[in-house]
């Protein structure tokens, strides 16, 4: 929260000011889609650890930071990233390890736990998950969660309904809030003030942005304030949640942004490949994350011609005809 | 005419789409039993997303629900807390037919898809309920996928992810559930449905080529194969679209 | 709920077949800014009675159904027209008289409510109204509450927070929802189909379309699904939750439109000293309601000329220099 | 230089409003007093309606929150349910002033914009809450405009539309409220503090040409006058920017 009115910054410095270890964080998208990637590799560049992130179906921003070590806890709803890794294998990993804690929930109480934040309720009702394991056994338990003041003191809780049976409900789920740290959004567009636009789906990054106390933009493009104030119908996010505002071109890569680019199939399969082994993810990050000192040189990595591939078509806003096999 | 048992699939989940069905789509197979189901015989169904998008035109096929296929010219692109309160809503959840997959199901249709072995200590861990938990709670009918295997259909889950019948017929009910439960469920040898009394799993159909017996032996628990007939195979015209305008890519039929 | 195709009729079949006696309704807008004064009127015209109505702040078009005689019951946070009425005349009027039944909210315990209706939950939880008369004082009695299956037993309810002090708060109020019959906005674009787009600020209207069980929508323009379907990302309502479209240019005068007109000050003024009297409101109500057949009559009483002169501006969406004193 | 008591409260109102406040505006004067803050002395505060306009860019005054006026050239253009999430919001809330205006207040500044008389049967019916409960709850600094008159400063309320400090210190904490509570009062006299330890009105400034016993006089109950000064009157930069930029048209100055 802050009504300065320039906020540009770049990212390995919004990065140093926001993040930090322990630190609790979401970042925006769905599995294959406008990921913040290049503040998740930031993030690993920098090397931050004990991270706590919050995600519904964040797929590949959520595993390459389990897989770059970042995170200590994570609360979650699906690790995922649709045909390329039917469960993140680098987060499944960890897992069965049990060198990642894990709580879980669906995706639309975790939605509701993020929109919570952003209304400033200490929770939300409803009536998803009642009479399943998602309420019966928990990953957090109620010792970590006494002894933590961070995290609520229960995982969810079901109560019956103060109302009797109006709205043909007996009993809730209620899901208590989430309040991070740092929400890191990719948005196609920002001004410099931090008014921001997300074209198509924007999931639940708004309510993650309302429900963080800082938040970190990266944006396609940057454009002027008098742009994006001709039609404010077409934005979403007032400047004054907004900390940093980073512009990135391809920020997203390898997950797609709509009316920018496609997600990358050959990248996303390949990186299924590198994680299934510890030795061959270690190469992949040594290669494509520390080996790069920002996102302009991780993008060229993958060459021109398949940047050029993955280009959205301006009708359809992805990349029609991409070789996706 | 030739077809794979991944046809078969998508054309006997698609038979079950009614016309003005909302259709809660998930990844691969799911989306082509959807597309193809408004392309066959329910031209006025809606194809939507728990990512929000509502009545997606699909001229490609998505690979993940957030694939940015899915927001071409559709109606409204709205937010994961619209998308799943259409489900929840007493006035449109009602509509709402929503299509699931999993790696157990028991005799209720209750499903996991979380973890195989203790929870604590997972065995095989996967990826978690996603929008499924919210899909089963809140519509009128899901259509689940599967492929049939005896570890699959199991007496009892790991771990439940999301609520079929619970524990038969009172049980969505004693735990505050709304009406609606599992309908079908589709495999790679048949289509099971769920006794009006009882809400056990029975066999319904089974593909052609198949015996009631075959399933019965991938089936981890009894079912009642007693009321079993055969599915009719696809038509000419049904494996015209699923291929043509459905995945032309072949991306999800292989 | 409905996925038809084409759901275009004419006004007065659509208040005919959704509108009935002692339905429970609410209309769209906001004060004196796109109410849906076409179907107010028709809504007069057609002497409907015994109307249960939702309200947040909609003035002009509550004001004239209290005035109609079409209210027997309103829920309602604000009664008023800015500054054509501080006090909406009618409404205060017939409460003071005794002849409306009231039960006050606040706008957002209102919103929260239709908000509930919209997600299927039987309640909201929020903070504001805590320690005031919002919560202490009842319009609806507990006896009237408990003979009506259309009321929820409570008004609201305070509870503990199940969190402890999780989001700072210790006590949160729960507000019940709203369901209403038929829920009725006026839009700048709709298709035949029921895809709709607010232009501006889209008050709670979305939300009330969400928790109604049918939907009429009147729109200054009827669109070719085509053009609604170019730029989804404007698009608010889903055509599936509407049941009519209705085509009505003017359809929200004398209230405003915003990018179409704007509020008529000399309508609203004469509105406000007609309103005094009942006399001279029963002259109003022959003149402007029953004196006309439909909406495009209506507007024609103004005369081109005024018509002209709310005509709003390109650049700003109201119209510059407009006379408002 | 001449000006008007209600030029005079406008300011004064100004001068409360801190750089990097979010205003959330009512109707007539509030709205004058957020446009002149702005523009006289708090340029990074933001004006801010519950109707969900963000940082509206005013180029002519509104007639209500729902005016098209404040649609122009905003940050975004959201709904009410976001406009009080705002407030409600614990990171936004904070920032957030509130404006407000009431038919009655008593000395720890709860409002009443409800009814005068009994609430079933009343003498006297007003608009109601509309955002002014919600804004009273929630944010963290609430100026309120009042005409100075004996019955509109009261010993007791006959409706508490809107908290204040409730029955004093513990009042907002006792009923579940957050810190935040009334700030100042600003009438056609004089504007009004509220003791930090108390939380009781008191006479923090009047107006020049009124003295503190003619305050005392116009207001329902016993109010501390000892601390009070006199308000420095209205420079001409603060007219002209008024009078020029805020209502040229003079719709709400009169």
């Amino acid at each position: 929260m802050n009504t300065n009115s320039d906020k540009v910054m770049d990212l390995s410095e919004a990065v140093r000011r926001y993040v930090a270890e322990g630190c609790h964080i979401s970042i925006g998208g769905f599995t294959l889609n406008r990921n913040p990637m290049a503040a998740v590799y930031e993030i690993i560049r920098q090397r931050i650890k004990g991270l706590h992130l919050y995600a519904h179906s964040n797929g590949q921003g959520m595993d390459e930071l389990v897989g770059g070590g970042c995170l200590a806890k994570l609360e979650i709803a699906y690790g995922g990233t649709g045909r390329f890794a039917s469960t993140c294998i680098r987060f499944k990993k960890a897992v069965q390890e049990g060198s990642l804690q894990v709580e879980d929930y669906s995706n639309y109480q975790m939605t509701l736990r993020f929109l919570a934040g952003a209304m400033g309720v200490p929770f939300l009702p409803t009536r998803s998950g009642l009479g399943t394991d998602i309420i019966e056994k928990w990953g957090f338990s109620r010792e970590m969660r006494k002894a933590d003041p961070r995290l609520p003191d229960y995982k969810l809780r079901v109560v019956e309904n103060p109302f009797g049976s109006w709205g043909d409900a007996e009993k809730l789920v209620l899901v208590p809030a989430i309040h991070t740290d740092v929400a890191i959004v990719h948005v196609q567009k920002a001004d410099r003030q931090g008014t921001a636009r997300i074209e198509g789906l924007p999931f639940t990054d708004v309510e993650q942005i309302k429900a963080s106390k800082h938040v970190i933009l990266t944006c396609e493009e940057l454009a002027d304030t008098d742009e994006m104030r001709q039609n404010p119908d077409l934005n979403q996010i007032p400047f004054f949640c907004v900390d940093a505002v980073v512009h990135v071109p391809f920020g997203a890569y390898p997950t797609a942004c709509y009316r920018y680019y496609d997600y990358d199939p050959a990248y996303l399969s390949d990186y299924s490949k590198y994680a299934q082994k510890d030795e061959s993810f270690k190469t992949y990050l040594e290669k494509f994350v520390y080996g790069v000192s920002n996102h302009r040189e991780f993008s060229e990595l993958a060459g021109k011609e398949r940047l050029q591939s993955i280009k959205a078509d301006p009708r359809t806003g992805y990349a029609v005809n991409l070789d996706r096999r | 005419m030739d077809y794979s048992p991944r046809e078969m699939m998508a054309i006997a989940a698609a038979r079950e789409i009614r016309d003005g069905d909302i259709v809660f789509c998930g990844t691969g197979i799911s989306m082509l039993a959807a597309m193809a189901g408004k392309h066959i015989s329910a031209p006025n169904s809606v194809i939507f997303f728990e990512t929000g998008a509502i009545d997606s035109q699909l001229e490609e096929v998505p690979l993940a629900v957030a694939d940015p296929r899915v927001m071409f010219r559709t109606s409204v692109n709205g937010s994961l807390a619209d998308a799943f309160a259409t489900m929840q809503n007493r006035f449109t959840g009602a509509h709402v037919v929503g299509i699931l997959g999993a790696a157990q199901i028991d005799r209720y249709g209750n499903l996991n898809s979380t973890v195989i072995g203790d929870y604590e200590k997972p065995a095989v861990r996967f990826s978690g309920s996603g929008g499924a938990a919210d899909v089963a709670s809140f519509v009128n009918r899901t259509i689940i996928f599967m492929q049939h295997e005896k570890r699959k259909f199991v007496q009892k889950l790991d771990y439940m992810t999301s609520a079929g019948w619970l524990d038969g017929p009172e049980g969505r009910k004693n735990a505050g559930l709304g009406g609606g439960g599992p309908w079908a469920v589709v495999t790679n040898m048949a289509v099971m449905g769920f006794e009006e009394e009882t809400k056990e799993m029975y066999l319904r159909e089974y593909y052609p080529g198949v015996t009631p017996r075959q399933v019965l032996d991938k089936t981890g628990f009894e079912i009642d194969i007693s009321r079993a007939r055969e599915t009719p195979p696809p038509t000419p015209r049904e494996l015209k679209i699923l291929r043509e305008q459905c995945d032309p890519q072949k991306l999800i039929l292989g």
